[in-house]
């Protein structure tokens, strides 16, 4: 029963980040159609980042987090400037090829420059745990689950209550027609992509810091953002954040309970799943007829 | 040309690749000819065992320009081609096959894990070259019956055995295992229960983790839950750092051992902190204390050229069995009177010096007429006490 | 020229190993090429031919390997209810045509359950397979040896009742074991792009609703391709165990995969020559790199020359250069060249 | 041929009704067409003639109601499996394979002619089947007048000799009955003409067609009966000379934007030829049926 509990503690930390993740790439496949195989280089980055920014540039590390994600912002932001601009109108192929390219150049430039060695981020919080009952929880861990949510919070009030979540909305729905109602479609683009950018390297930013930063971290970080998004449905954010939440129950209660080598498999034994049962996702309305 | 083809274009092409490959292959390869004598170095510098790789092969480099001031080997220089298994078995394969077909090199050292080491061993036998194995603690490595491998690392059996006499005193009761899921952390994990049990000591749990895996709070819920002492640990460092921080995140508060000779106690201090104080590892070097070692002269002057290069000191619990591997196979080179392939393998068999760990002098090991050799290094035991490293008196 | 070409390439890679006076680090390169051509080769069946960006194509490669491998060196396992399945080792060229079965079935499997998506859907969820069948090739190590890698995997003996048998343990019988292979592969590709299954798989690549609507049963046919494509994979992959004699799960990595996909978009999707083309450059490009170059600049190159293909050469290398090379007609693009799929009708 | 045949329907259309979430596309459509008629579907955009069409061919499947060709319910068939019926039908907008040559096209309509298995293909015994294809394939371009044609890249023709290919594409299937949906939109009044031409030789070798289109004088001089919908519902049914005088049809289409009204008024007073109104954009209605099986 405690390691139930425990089990069941673990799983809420683990699912706040996996649902930033999650809602990043799903932003960006819902509003540009565009499946981001940059996503765990960019997670990559935000933990490089924030390792650089508490480290070399000697921010704090609260001040460390926000500049992490400013980073990805921009990083975002050129990415869709440089490749996917130039790209619109070409199909969803050539777009994902060009991202896995991307993906590569990102990584393995990562490896480059910062080698393989696995970096280390100094936390102001203490080692002792928070003691609660039989269950136990890191002050960092805790601090990770808060950011994550209030993150989380933050991309749906940026989407359903400011103009430029308007826009995106619009422009979710019908692109062309957003066009005509005079929102600046390509800026829309521009933003949306920086945006889920900037949710991979927050993720990135808090989860390097509990764990190691090296070069590779990112691409399981990845494929766990495919399963959670196929789990929510391509382009639904509440969806991708439950989702996130249901990756980290199967991941914790398979590794605890049947094998802990088959821990990675849980979600894309969850994508095969879905598929099987429900092709557009849990959330998803039924809306492919025949 | 009225018809312009794709044909002579793509000939070319395929014509400057093969040309841009065969440039290095040089003629006057290093097995004969007046040239520098060259050492083949097979190690992970990418991939999950990059950190590791990457300091075994600065010691190696250490070694050579060693020998090199000396004047060399039989009045030539040595020469490291130094080439990246990606920390992959069928890659280190490759790479085996590389140097010694390519480059011509009549010995190589290798190839850090027991998983790629053991993916090398086939192209030994093929080509009959001999290989100094310098960090895999598999057993199988030793015990299949290849006559061109010379290990000078513990398996993880020589381990157990030497911490046998400390079981007692330590006063284990029942130990749980978490180990990474290969070759050397399933190994290390069977030696140890098979110890442990003779010593009369219950075994519980054995949990095991992917190289590359990251969280392991799942497994070390498991692990909090159960009744044993002790849990005994098998990972490299970077997996050793996480659960050290996960197992403090978690309150889980056990005596904890480390095995397998890839612990690097000084990046632990540096990156896991507080999390890692009071945990016991059992490592072949000692480094903090050269006076202890078997030879205080050479364990400074490693140390001390290793900080002249600008590497971390954490670094030089894995790279000094680069600069020891080096040094052995510059000796059997020696010894053999010959830079070729057969006389450098029976030349291992003579080796004998004080290495920074132990002496070095192979044993025979494995099935008869087909014996691998076998180094037996000295095993201490050490504890990380507020950030330093102590030897807890027994 | 159509036919011209290909037996140009084909006579030259037959003669290569004279020319290279039987070095065997550029063999061992070659041969390593020419398997990953073929896995190229099958790939494009399915991304070139059918449309269906298949990321997942490695499982029927690593399946092929597995398969092949576990048949000639024998197992033993549990399979769980006391029940114990007990292999002797058997001949290899027996693995490499159950590796062939073995790669098709699971191709059948995956093309069933996964053409019901299409589009970002079916990318993703041919990746996971290829994740899972990684995984457990990691984890089952009582029939895989997990990340101890399958070692000792015995070399392919060819051998015709009467006539004796050959075991292929050099380079240059392995390397004419590939070219053969390769040949045939694409003989066979050929012949069903030009045939009436081919016209099915243009259809409905082209246009899915009006290749429906004249009849062509999409299911079946994009099934059936997949079916074709893992078999040859499943070669490859036998091939390459039975090559290098050890395999690791790594064989399963993404990583692979990308590298065939680059072989065939770089080359040329959707044209015969194109992976043929593509393989060779982009399976030789790192031998060549190899000596300037660290590996993880080896890989940014990768990246980069993946990248401005797809802007600066979309269709890929072979149909690219053949535009370069035919004088245009019309100003248009030069869509009756010498290298079209379309036109190979033997 | 007369709209009088007492024959049993070739198809019937039975009570169907398809709703998209909330949105009522069609409700409770119902009518027949018996073989050898040419019938007009009508009504002005949204109306769900695309949608009934979709529903038809097997790309829709709808709420309720049943379709029945030659008396074979049509419930879950695939639409590979409804060609197979004889039931035939063009697209709107992209009726061809662009990436491939006229005469390609029509070999890859031509799909279901032979029973070629792949291991024939793979030993190269499909030779003959496939000169008896490529005889067959210029038959039917001579037949829609494309022969001139053969050799250029589908997307590449004009919109008007796009739609020829989709109507030899569909023929290629050898229908009983063809479904035509917007046949004529982007065509010039010659071409127009020449279409109408087609539509008639095609119905004298016994193929029954049903039509969707925009262009009231050429549906008034082709049809024996029109059927007009709107807002999913069927409003009238009838000869062309009924239709034109039926006052709620009239009201549909004054209801709608003044190009359609004008072509309604255009469509009550003068029977001949004029220019046809311009192409219709797309619609809701086509955008959900393209994206259902895209």
């Amino acid at each position: 029963m405690d390691q139930l509990l425990q089990h069941l503690v673990n799983t809420l930390i683990l699912g706040g980040t996996y649902a930033l993740l999650g809602i990043g790439l799903t932003l960006i496949f819902g509003i540009m159609n565009v499946v981001n195989f940059t996503h765990g280089a960019l997670y990559t980055m935000g933990a490089y980042l924030m390792y650089l920014a508490v480290t070399a540039l000697g921010l704090g590390f609260f001040l460390a987090l926000p500049a992490a994600i400013l980073g990805g912002l921009l990083l975002g932001a050129v990415i869709e400037f440089v490749l996917l601009r130039p790209l619109r109108g070409s199909d969803i192929d050539t777009t994902m090829l060009v991202m896995i390219g991307a993906g590569i150049v990102l990584q393995s430039g990562t490896l480059w420059i910062f080698g393989g060695v696995a970096k280390s981020v100094p936390t102001p919080f203490p080692d002792a745990p928070l003691h609660l009952g039989p269950v136990s929880v890191s002050w960092l861990r805790l601090f990770v689950l808060g950011a994550a949510l209030a993150l989380i919070g933050l991309t749906y009030a940026l989407i359903n209550r400011t103009r430029l979540g308007l826009a995106m909305r619009a422009t979710f729905q019908d692109h062309d027609t957003a066009a005509l109602m005079g929102v600046n479609v390509r800026l829309i683009y521009t933003a949306t992509f920086a945006i889920g950018s900037s949710l991979a390297a927050a993720a990135g930013a808090l989860l390097g810091p509990v764990y190691v930063v090296f070069p590779q971290m990112g691409g399981l970080a990845e494929l766990k953002a495919f399963a959670i998004v196929i789990l929510g449905g391509l382009g639904n954010i509440t969806g991708a954040a439950i989702g996130g939440f249901i990756l980290a129950l199967a991941e914790e209660l398979g590794a605890g309970y049947i094998s802990s080598g088959y821990r990675d498999a849980m979600g894309f034994l969850i994508i095969i799943a879905v598929l099987v049962f429900r092709p557009t996702g849990l959330f998803a309305r039924a809306e492919r007829i025949g | 040309m009225r018809k312009p083809t794709l044909y002579p274009a793509m000939m070319s092409s395929l014509a400057l690749a093969l040309t841009l490959a065969s440039g290095p292959a040089r003629a006057d390869a290093g097995a004969s000819g007046a040239g520098p004598i060259r050492i083949g170095v097979n190690e992970p510098l990418t991939g999950p065992f990059a950190a590791s790789g990457t300091y075994v092969v600065n010691g190696a480099k250490i070694a050579a320009d060693e020998i090199n001031a000396q004047g060399g080997v039989l009045g030539r220089k040595i020469e490291l081609v130094i080439e990246d298994n990606k920390s992959n078995p069928t890659e280190a394969a490759a790479v085996a096959e590389k140097l010694i077909t390519s480059d011509k090199t009549p010995v190589m050292m290798g190839a850090w894990g027991s998983s790629l080491t053991l993916a090398v061993m086939p192209k030994l036998a093929d080509y009959e070259t001999p290989m100094l194995v310098e960090t895999s603690s598999s057993g199988k490595i030793t015990t299949t019956g290849n006559p061109y491998v010379f290990r000078i690392s513990p398996p993880s059996a020589l381990e157990a055995e030497a911490f046998a006499p400390m079981v007692g005193k330590i006063g284990l009761k029942k130990v749980d295992f978490i180990v990474i899921n290969n070759d050397w952390g399933r190994g290390a994990a069977a030696d140890f229960t098979k110890m442990l049990k003779d010593k009369g000591v219950a075994v519980g749990l054995v949990e095991t983790m992917d190289q590359g895996a990251q969280d392991m709070s799942a497994q070390l819920s498991k692990l909090k839950g159960s009744d044993a002492d002790t849990i005994m640990i098998t990972a490299a460092v970077d997996q050793l750092t996480l659960l050290f921080k996960q197992m403090s995140a978690l309150g889980l508060k056990k005596r904890i051992i480390t095995t397998g000779g890839s612990q690097n106690p000084d990046q632990i201090i540096a990156q896991a902190g507080g999390a890692a104080d009071g945990t016991l590892h059992l490592t072949t070097f000692l480094p903090w204390y050269p006076d202890r070692t078997p030879n205080p002269k050479a364990t400074t002057y490693f140390i001390e050229e290793w900080k002249k290069r600008g590497f971390q000191f954490a670094g030089v619990t894995e790279s000094f069995r680069g600069y020891d591997g080096i040094r052995t196979i510059a000796q059997a080179i020696a010894k053999a009177g010959s830079t070729e392939a057969a006389q450098i393998k029976a030349a291992f068999w003579a080796v004998d010096f004080t290495g920074l760990n132990g002496q070095i002098r192979f044993a025979k090991s494995g099935p008869a007429g087909r014996e691998s050799g076998q180094s037996k290094p000295d095993v201490y035991l050490i504890r990380i006490e507020s950030g330093r490293v102590v030897m807890p008196e027994l | 020229m159509t036919r011209l070409l290909p037996l140009a390439l084909l006579a030259g890679l037959a003669l290569l190993p004279l020319g290279l006076d039987a070095n065997p680090y550029l063999l061992n390169a070659l041969i390593t090429t020419g398997i990953l051509t073929i896995g190229a080769m099958s790939l494009n069946l399915l991304l070139g031919f059918t449309g269906q960006l298949s990321l997942g194509h490695i499982a029927f490669f690593g399946i092929g390997a597995y398969v092949s491998a576990l048949t000639s060196l024998g197992f033993e396992v549990e399979l769980g209810f006391g029940i114990r399945v007990v292999h002797e080792p058997w001949p290899a060229a027996l693995g490499f045509l159950l590796a062939v079965v073995a790669a098709g079935l699971c191709g059948w499997l995956i093309g069933r359950l996964s053409f019901r998506v299409r589009g970002a859907y079916f990318v993703i969820v041919t990746i996971s397979f290829a994740e899972v069948v990684r995984l457990v090739a990691l984890n089952w190590v009582e029939l895989t040896q997990g990340p101890l890698a399958l070692t000792g995997i015995p070399a392919l003996t060819l051998g015709l009742p009467g006539l004796g048998s050959w075991t292929l343990r050099t380079k240059v019988q392995n390397y004419y074991l590939v070219l053969a292979v390769g040949t045939l592969c694409y003989l066979m590709i050929a012949r069903l792009v030009g045939s009436r299954f081919g016209r099915a798989m243009r259809g409905l690549k082209e246009n899915e609703s009006l290749a429906l609507s004249v009849g062509i049963n999409a299911t079946r046919t994009l099934t059936v391709a997949a079916v074709i494509s893992a078999a040859m994979a499943g070669a490859a992959g036998s091939l390459y165990a039975h090559y290098l004699r050890i395999i690791d799960p790594d064989v399963f990595l993404f990583a692979t995969t990308v590298t065939m996909v680059i072989m065939v978009v770089g080359g040329g999707k959707g044209t015969l020559m194109g992976p043929v083309v593509g393989g060779l450059v982009f399976g030789l490009l790192p031998v060549a790199l190899r000596p300037v170059m660290a590996p993880e600049a080896q890989w940014i190159v990768f990246g980069l020359v993946l990248i401005a293909i797809l802007f600066v050469m979309p269709r890929g290398l072979v149909p690219g250069l053949a535009g370069l090379l035919t004088p245009r007609r019309r100003g248009e693009a030069p869509t009756g060249s010498a290298i079209q799929p379309v036109e190979v009708r033997s | 041929m007369t709209s009088s045949a007492p024959e049993s329907p070739i198809l019937s259309v039975e009570h169907v009704g398809v709703r998209f979430g909330g949105l009522v596309a069609i409700a409770d459509l119902h009518f027949d067409v018996r073989p050898g008629e040419i019938v007009s579907l009508i009504g002005p955009n949204g109306a769900g003639k695309t949608t009934a069409f979709n529903v038809m061919t097997g790309f829709l499947r709808p709420s309720q109601g049943v379709v029945r060709f030659r008396g074979t319910a049509l419930t879950g068939l695939q639409p590979h499996e409804i060609v197979r019926l004889g039931l035939s039908r063009t697209f709107q907008r992209t009726s061809v394979f662009p990436d491939d040559t006229v005469f390609d096209n029509v070999m890859i309509g031509l799909h279901r002619r032979t029973r070629s298995r792949l291991v024939d293909t793979l030993l190269g015994r499909d030779r003959a089947a496939e000169r008896r294809l490529r005889a067959e394939a210029r038959d039917l371009l001579d037949r829609v007048g494309l022969t001139a044609r053969a050799d250029e890249k589908a997307g590449a023709l004009a919109y008007g000799e796009q739609r020829l290919v989709g109507v030899a594409l569909a023929l290629a299937t050898e229908p009983a009955m063809l479904l035509l949906d917007e046949p004529v939109s982007g065509m010039n009044a010659s071409e127009t003409r020449v279409f109408v031409r087609l539509i008639r030789a095609i119905r004298a070798r016994g193929v029954t067609i049903l039509l969707v289109e925009h262009d009231m004088p050429m549906v008034m001089e082709v049809s024996d009966r029109i059927a007009v919908l709107n807002y999913g519902r069927l409003i009238a049914q009838g000869a062309p000379a009924e239709i034109r005088s039926d006052p709620a049809v009239i009201e549909a289409y004054l209801g709608q934007g003044s190009a359609a009204r004008e072509a309604a008024m255009r469509a009550a007073s003068v029977p001949t030829p004029v220019p046809a109104p311009m192409p219709v954009p797309a619609t809701p209605e086509t955008a959900v049926a393209e994206a259902s099986h895209a």
